[in-house]
């Protein structure tokens, strides 16, 4: 009997330390991080909630209800979804053709320069890096204008047809800006590209390099089969970075296309700047164009956030 | 319907040194495509840009119409755009544009074309003579160069007529700008409803309630030396001071509404008078249940009765051009009685032409263009038509700062500074 | 014995290495790193030199005549003067633009790495749902400003926005602002939007930094008696340093692309209390036709960038990671 | 300055749906003033342990009690424990003194300025008293250490733990700093739990062994008693190098049968052995004597598979003759001793030095019976 | 396949201002199929001699003939040289198939069939076979270091040479693959250099040793020839574990005087020692004697300081009586010798197992003088 009482009270005394175990500093610091942690992550989606529900919203049910309330029964509608999605849909397709491209060439590009620069022992590519890392910092409302005059100067459309481009099926007019929109969003990005794939590359171990010029690869051989391979994780990180910079990108498309004219290759964001500029301005509508022109960044990091957290490397 | 086609496609070769470039394909071809560039995409001028658009269509059915607008940014995106083409000599057919002083840069470097001969006999005769200086880029000893198309007042003042009732206000009898201050007072005093929308997002409409303050306190003639560059130091600054009384009755969030929320203010319920362009009769007119005469009200700005303080949508006939002879149908077309009805109904101005039918027109409208008839006509600073864009851009930056910090003695300064650009 | 005879048998029909001398220049030369590494960074140089460094001189040079954005600028050097450079130092507009750049160069910078070191530590101590955080915080990154911009001016609205409408139903209504409206909050409130957009970047590369800094360093400083904020404060920020230099340059980028935000939400005249050099350039140039004027703050800015960059690229190199 | 009690300590970790049991109902005690080492293979328990003694690692089930006082749910900082991590764990940003510091400072009101007498007096006698403003990332291995070290003595904790703390420096100077643990423990009697897998610092360094396997405790005891008396056939393999030679085979009467060969044992052994049948053999290499040729009864004629030599001895592979497998027995012989692979020699292996093992379950039946020999006369 | 020499071969670094020498004046031979260990402290240039040879190191001066043709300019993949790192740099993308076929895909002509049945046979050869599929992550430590081991010898090099490459394995491995690496080399007969720091390593395996010290060679010979008669004091002290104990003596006539203690020397070592005076006297651990009492001329009588057991021998570290230093000799005696601290007993140092070493430059001026034992008798 007292042997029972015993272990009865050795099993609550038991309890009694887990529990208190249970709320010893480093199980607090859980519960107060999930706190903090769901608390700022709703105040972070909260601009994008407020936008979706508004954009179901009736104009009456805008006026009616908090930004954040989901729309009332009955005030539902798609109507603004399917005005956006006219206005905005002939332009999408433009986007993603030059912003693919130049994500690629761009992310290409600065992978070739940043392991010219990094894998080889050559004193002047510290003054090389230095030009690149300051060409991030350009301010691109500067050099607008020596832009155009660039391409005005370059008769791109000439040499298109020169080559017998437009001859082809799939040819289009609108090709000549989208290959200058490619070309010149790619020359712009090369240094952002450069300086992350060079801090990447920075860390790979110079054993690798070494035991592949031992094996008797040359220069190009062991960026094709060493480096290139090794950088998928950094291509990752530079694709969605570039991806999201390009297509979101709003000045040079502005000037080298010079119109909301889809056929013409206007992209996304011009097209949405049409939905923001009404007389009247509507939210409901201006919420799902941001929306629908949010879309293809959206799935990219939803997909590939992952990849993103884990190529990043300072 | 617009008579006067006479100017063909020679008349070109008078641009010189440039040509025609010839890429549009304007000749040869069997259709011609006329790029039409504009920011009316969204509201009154959208459903007006179409109709124009559709009446030229049915008159030219061989030309085709590329419809490219640059939306947003206020129009400053369309004019980023315009600049640059025109600068690479790879205008567009035409653009809309606000004419007047707006222009004189181009007319300066001779990218506008002369376009006397579309004027000629009809339009010179049926034209009014503010919109017929417009088109002249503001200045008498320029040729013509841009078509006019509607005319918008800018010295108006909207009410909400029960607030006003309910604030035991009597609207007849504001004769002034600080007659207005004090009614605005009194409705601040009687009524929860805040007495003034006004949006100070941006600052050209404070400083069109400025420049309308100008007038009001004194007259026409001020306000045009004004333009001249005179220095009118005292009437700047009471203009000013008077502006900045009518700060203290703003709404709340006046300082981030932009101009259409504002003017929506009225049909909410949160706002009991609105000093606006004739282009806010549209937002009006649009709210459900809100009716005219009814439950708002409309006057020219207290103390600028019989001034019309204008403000002129237009086209620019650009040279070179790559549509020439499509261009000039578009600018007979756009000059033509027909084109400036279908266009001014919907868009809430009225035409540039005395010999416009308007009986489908609001009242409104009419009484506007009614008023034309008799008023002295000066353009506005707050657009395109009474400055240059550097004047214009100088007068927005003194008063973005004059909202910021209230610096009469200072802004009266920028102020007359920028007329002299 | 057979795998080896097999190897020296295969091994003898393949080509053996021909040895080759040594002392021929040429040759020595095209072995040098310099020249075998010039095909792999020599074109992507060549392009963004030209489109970059080109775009940068061209302006320069515009800034140098009295371009109007009309008229063709003549290019010739008895045309030049520093005209445009002085009639900024005289122009209000430019210095509170300029120092509005420096304040958002700095302020949001700094803001933003706080917020997304806080982020980082929250994120980091969850035992659960890292990567759902991770993607919630990150996922304003992936937006356009315009469309950031057009949420923001959302969120700020004073009467129908989030944020007061938030502040009113917990009671605090009296807290509610014209975010955007009121001169003194205006750049404030364009920080908090940006720290929105970008604290998330920051964590990111936070989080990816306190990986790489060993369990033991807690569990030390813990052992050592240090509590929670002690040992993050003491033992682990300060081994940040190196994250948030490179995370303070990238920022900086954005800081400066902040224009589109502005621009967006302000158009092209946000008023002195948040105009930035980006929106007073893009001002001058295409609605002022000032084009050289434009060309001239464009050059002050980028100078003043490089400038602010020069530290960071001096301790990259010391670092030896440039 | 304290005793450490393990009270049937078990620790399980989830992963996914399985539990992994780390430590298994471990009891023993620290003494006072001990310096226990740990030993074990990879991934029996030994870190584990350490952690949750340091607090962190929460206890499964269990008690440890520091004297007498359970610590169980007790915060890390609030036990007074220092611990010295394989890696250092040094803080990169801060100079030497700092990290000397940081404990104090935060875990003591100690003013400034005793925190700097104490500091700078542990570095003299740690010898590093030049160091103190230089960062960790300045200092050599060796250096590291030592301010590994400085930094839990400064604080005159309860217990020191260390998890493989000399791992990461080189031979002769782990050489060093393993005299200069001993001699630091014996200057401060503090209790120290001491993890390594190296054979020499479980030799030399502890009071006492502690050998786990998969997180149940195997034996503890002095050195030699783990070397002389394992407990089972795991502690005498684990403990010595090269390991312990084991043969299979079966008890026969007197007579062993092994693979290869027969072994003949005395009465007193075969009493020992009891009813057990199924026996392990052991014998440590440097048991194993090499003759000439085998000439006695249990002699086994052998051949020299491999020869490693290491000048003061040579490891010597043997191979019985007619054996069919590839298993050898080692001998550790003089390092002046000249044998040839190849040779033909015979092995023997003195029935005093043998340990016999019960093969269902490990545990040992038989100790060497040799005496230690005395150097000195017994009467001092 | 090949002969390597070196021909005053000389490396620098420019650091700054400041000019390192990482190899001074390097004069040796690797005969043709030998292995060769090279050992020496960290930062005594053993590394950069490897990378010299494989041509990731420029030669400063002088030359690096592979078969009487020098090498010096030579780019690394004209040199058919393979090389085994300690990180092993297996390319983490590849499968080990393509590990183990980039070098032969890269330097040679071969099919891909013929690469085909080279990479499988190879790897049947190193047990990896079932690996071929996997990728380098997939592997465990010893897996990888044979895949690395596999990637050298696929391509059958005129020469291997390896940094190091067990250093990352535990002792376990690491003894299991210092066996199977002896039995590769000696059945492929490829001239080797293999550096590491590992005493086991370097004794057992290599048919010669070159002890580097500050870029410097000191010594180059057997394992027995290093350890039995080193070169001269750092060889002596660097080869062997614990280190020989050396003691700074004074030589006057025919006796040695120490610091605590005087030493009688017999006529043929006083012979030897000629007209230094200035002599080290050096004596392993393992061959000072551990008597009672001090009974004969030499002994000498000491304090037990510090025993350090071991199981199969212990450690003394000696104290003379009197001495008023702190420095010990240290002996090894037999696991099962009872001694404890603080006991005095006596020292001895049999003459014919002493060093002695000039100690103006450190050279060895006497070697022990003691034969080999043999186990078997001489004539087989
Ligand atoms: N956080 C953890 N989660 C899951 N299992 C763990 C964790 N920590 C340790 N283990 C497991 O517990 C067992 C004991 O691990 P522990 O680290 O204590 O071993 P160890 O004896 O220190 O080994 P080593 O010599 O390799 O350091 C192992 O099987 C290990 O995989
Ligand atoms: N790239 C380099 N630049 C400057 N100094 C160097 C370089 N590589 C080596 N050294 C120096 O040359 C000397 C020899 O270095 P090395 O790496 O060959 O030594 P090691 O014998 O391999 O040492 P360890 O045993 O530590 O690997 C050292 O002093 C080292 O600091
Ligand atoms: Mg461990
Ligand atoms: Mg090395």
């Amino acid at each position: 009997m007292i042997g029972l009482i015993a272990s009865a009270q050795a099993t609550t005394g038991d309890l009694l330390t887990s529990v208190r175990e249970s709320l010893t500093r480093a199980n607090r610091k859980y519960t107060v991080a999930a706190i903090l942690a769901v608390l700022l992550g709703l105040f972070w989606v909260s601009p994008l909630w407020g936008g979706i529900s508004t954009a179901f919203k009736t104009q009456s049910a805008f006026i009616n209800t908090i930004p954040l309330s989901p729309p009332p029964a009955g005030e539902v509608t798609i109507q603004p979804w399917l005005r956006a999605w006219e206005t905005l849909s002939p332009s999408l397709g433009n986007s993603l053709i030059f912003t693919l491209p130049a994500m690629v060439f761009s992310g290409v590009l600065g992978s070739l320069a940043a392991y010219g620069l990094t894998m080889v022992d050559w004193r002047g590519q510290v003054a090389v890096m230095a030009t690149f890392i300051v060409a991030i910092f350009l301010p691109k409302q500067g050099i607008l204008l020596p832009l155009s005059r660039f391409w005005n100067a370059v008769d791109l459309q000439g040499i298109l047809s020169s080559l017998g481009y437009f001859s082809l099926p799939f040819a289009h007019q609108s090709h000549t800006t989208l290959l200058i929109l490619i070309i010149t969003h790619t020359a712009y990005g090369i240094g952002i590209c450069t300086l992350l794939f060079r801090g990447y590359y920075l860390t790979i171990d110079h054993d690798l390099v070494e035991a592949a010029r031992i094996d008797g690869a040359g220069v190009f051989s062991i960026y094709r089969n060493i480096i290139l391979p090794l950088s998928y994780p950094m291509f990752m990180v530079v694709f969605i970075f570039q991806f999201t910079q390009i297509y979101n990108e709003f000045l040079y498309a502005l000037i080298l296309v010079g119109g909301s004219d889809p056929s013409a290759g206007a992209p996304i964001t011009l097209a949405l700047a049409e939905l923001n500029s009404g007389f009247s301005q509507n939210w409901n509508n201006q919420m799902a164009g941001a929306f629908i022109t949010a879309v293809p960044t959206l799935i990219v990091y939803v997909l590939f956030g992952e990849q993103f957290a884990k190529g990043v490397k300072y | 319907t617009g008579n006067g086609g006479s100017g063909d496609d020679g008349s070109s070769g008078d641009d010189g040194s440039s040509g025609d470039d010839g890429s549009g394909g304007d000749d040869g071809s069997g259709t011609t495509t006329l790029e039409l560039q504009h920011w009316w995409t969204d509201g009154g001028g959208a459903v007006g840009m179409e109709a124009l658009q559709e009446g030229f269509q049915e008159k030219h059915p061989d030309i085709e119409i590329n419809d490219n607008p640059v939306a947003g940014g206020g129009g400053t995106n369309l004019q980023a755009v315009i600049r640059n083409r025109v600068l690479e000599g790879n205008p567009p057919s035409t653009w809309q544009d606000w004419p007047g002083a707006n222009l004189s840069d181009y007319v300066e470097a001779g990218v506008l074309k002369d376009i006397g001969y579309i004027f000629e006999g009809d339009m010179e005769e049926n034209y009014r003579d503010g919109p017929l200086l417009s088109a002249r880029a503001g200045n008498e000893d320029n040729p013509y160069v841009a078509v006019p198309l509607n005319i918008h007042r800018v010295n108006n003042l909207f009410w909400d007529i029960s607030s006003v009732e309910e604030a035991g206000v009597d609207m007849g009898s504001i004769s002034d700008p600080n007659e207005y201050v004090e009614v605005l007072a009194q409705i601040d005093d009687q009524i929860e409803t805040p007495a003034l929308s006004l949006s100070m997002a941006a600052p050209w409409t404070v400083l069109q309630l400025w420049s309308s303050n100008l007038i009001g306190l004194y007259d026409a003639q001020t306000y045009q030396d004004f333009r001249a560059g005179e220095d009118i130091t005292s009437e700047v600054e009471a203009a000013l001071e008077v502006t900045a009384d009518q700060f203290e009755y703003v709404t709340p969030d006046a300082g981030s509404v932009g101009s259409d929320a504002a003017r929506l203010k009225l049909p909410e319920g949160n706002g009991v008078m609105l000093m606006e362009g004739d282009w806010a009769a549209g937002n009006l007119f649009a709210a459900d249940g809100y009716e005219y005469d009814e439950h708002w009200q409309h006057m020219p700005y207290p103390g600028t009765d019989g001034v019309y303080n204008i403000n002129t949508d237009g086209f620019p006939y650009p040279q070179p051009n790559p549509t020439p002879d499509a261009t000039d149908k578009w600018m007979q077309w756009v000059g033509s009685a027909e084109a400036q009805r279908v266009f001014c109904d919907p868009k809430g101005a009225i035409p540039c032409r005395t010999d416009v039918d308007l009986s489908e027109f609001s009242p409104l409208m009419q009484e506007q263009f009614e008023d034309f008839q008799s008023d002295t006509g000066v353009l506005t600073l707050a657009h395109g038509d009474g400055v240059s864009p550097q004047q214009g851009t100088s007068l927005k930056n003194a008063m973005s700062r004059f909202m910021d910090n209230r610096n009469v003695e200072a802004t009266a300064g920028a102020l007359m500074d920028a007329m002299t650009l | 014995m057979s795998v080896l005879t097999k190897i020296r048998n295969t091994m003898e029909r393949s080509s053996s290495p021909d040895y080759r001398s040594e002392n021929d220049g040429m040759r020595s030369y095209l072995k040098s790193d310099f020249f075998r590494s010039m095909p792999f960074w020599l074109p992507p140089t060549l392009l963004m030199g030209l489109f970059v460094y080109g775009g940068i001189l061209w302006n320069f040079v515009l800034s140098l005549t009295d371009f109007s954005g009309v008229v063709r600028p003549e290019y010739s050097v008895s045309n030049f003067d520093f005209e445009m450079y002085f009639r900024m130092l005289e122009d209000p507009s430019f210095w509170s633009a300029a120092r509005n750049t420096i304040v958002l160069l700095v302020v949001f910078t700094l803001v933003c790495l706080v917020v997304g070191l806080c982020l980082a530590i929250i994120v980091d101590n969850l035992l659960k749902g890292q990567g759902v955080f991770r993607t919630v915080f990150l996922l304003p990154f992936a937006l356009s400003f315009v469309v950031t911009g057009v949420f923001w001016q959302w969120m700020y609205n004073p009467e129908m926005g989030t944020i007061n409408t938030l502040f009113d139903i917990v009671g605090m209504g009296f807290l509610g602002q014209d975010w955007l409206g009121d001169p003194a909050l205006r750049l404030w409130s364009v920080m908090f939007a940006l720290m929105w957009q970008f604290g998330g970047y920051a964590m990111i590369i936070y989080l990816a930094s306190l990986r790489t800094i060993p369990q033991e360093h807690y569990e030390a400083a813990k052992v050592d008696g240090a509590g929670f904020f002690k040992m993050y404060w003491k033992v682990i920020i300060p081994q940040l340093s190196s994250a948030s230099v490179s995370i303070a340059v990238v920022l900086m980028v954005f800081s400066l692309k902040a224009f589109s935000w502005l621009y967006v939400v302000f158009g092209s005249n946000p008023g002195p209390a948040a105009d930035i050099l980006g929106v007073m350039m893009y001002r001058e140039a295409f609605a002022a036709n000032q084009w050289a004027y434009g060309a001239a703050l464009g050059t002050v800015l980028f100078v003043t960038t490089v400038v602010i960059l020069a530290p960071y690229l001096r301790y990259q190199y010391k670092r030896g990671e440039l | 300055m304290a005793q450490l009690t393990f009270d049937d300590v078990r620790k399980t970790f989830q992963e996914g749906n399985n539990e992994i049991v780390a430590v298994d109902d471990l009891n023993m005690e620290v003494r006072d003033g001990e310096f226990l080492v740990v030993v074990g293979p990879s991934g029996c328990g030994k870190t584990t342990t350490l952690r949750m003694v340091a607090g962190l690692e929460t206890i499964t089930e269990g008690q440890i009690e520091l004297d007498g006082r359970s610590i169980r749910g007790m915060s890390p900082q609030d036990r007074n424990i220092a611990m010295v991590f394989q890696s250092y764990a040094l803080y990169p940003h801060m100079t030497v003194f700092d990290n000397m510091a940081f404990g104090l400072r935060e875990s003591t009101d100690l003013s400034e300025d005793e925190i700097d007498d104490l500091v700078t007096e542990t570095s003299e006698m740690l010898d590093i008293k030049e160091l103190l403003n230089r960062k960790p990332s300045e200092l050599s291995g060796g250096q590291q250490q030592r301010v590994a070290l400085g930094r839990a003595i400064v604080r005159d904790p309860d217990a020191f733990l260390m998890d493989e703390p000399l791992s990461n420096l080189d031979a002769k100077l782990r050489a060093e700093m393993r005299t200069e643990l001993q001699r630091l423990q014996e200057e401060f009697e503090t209790t120290t739990i001491y993890v390594t897998h190296d054979q020499t610092e479980a030799m030399t360094m502890g009071d006492r062994i502690a050998i786990l396997d998969h997180g149940e405790l195997q034996q503890i005891g002095t050195p030699m008693e783990c070397y002389y008396e394992p407990a089972n056939e795991f502690v005498a393999g684990f403990i010595g190098e090269p390991s312990m030679n084991f043969l299979r085979g079966t008890s026969d009467g007197g007579v062993l049968r092994m693979e290869d060969f027969s072994y003949e044992l005395s009465q007193s052994t075969v009493e020992s052995i009891g009813s057990t049948t199924e026996i392990t053999l052991g014998v440590r290499p440097e048991d194993v004597e090499v003759v000439p040729e085998a000439t006695q009864t249990n002699d086994v004629a052998v051949e020299v598979d491999v020869v490693e030599p290491f000048g003061k001895e040579n490891n010597l592979y043997l191979k019985p003759e007619g054996s069919d497998t590839d298993d050898t027995i080692i001998a550790t012989v003089g390092g002046r001793k000249s044998v040839n692979e190849g040779e033909r020699v015979g092995m023997r292996l003195p029935e005093e030095h043998l340990y016999l093992f019960d093969r269902s379950d490990g545990t040992a039946i038989r100790h060497p019976t040799v005496e230690a020999e005395e150097i000195t006369p017994v009467a001092e």
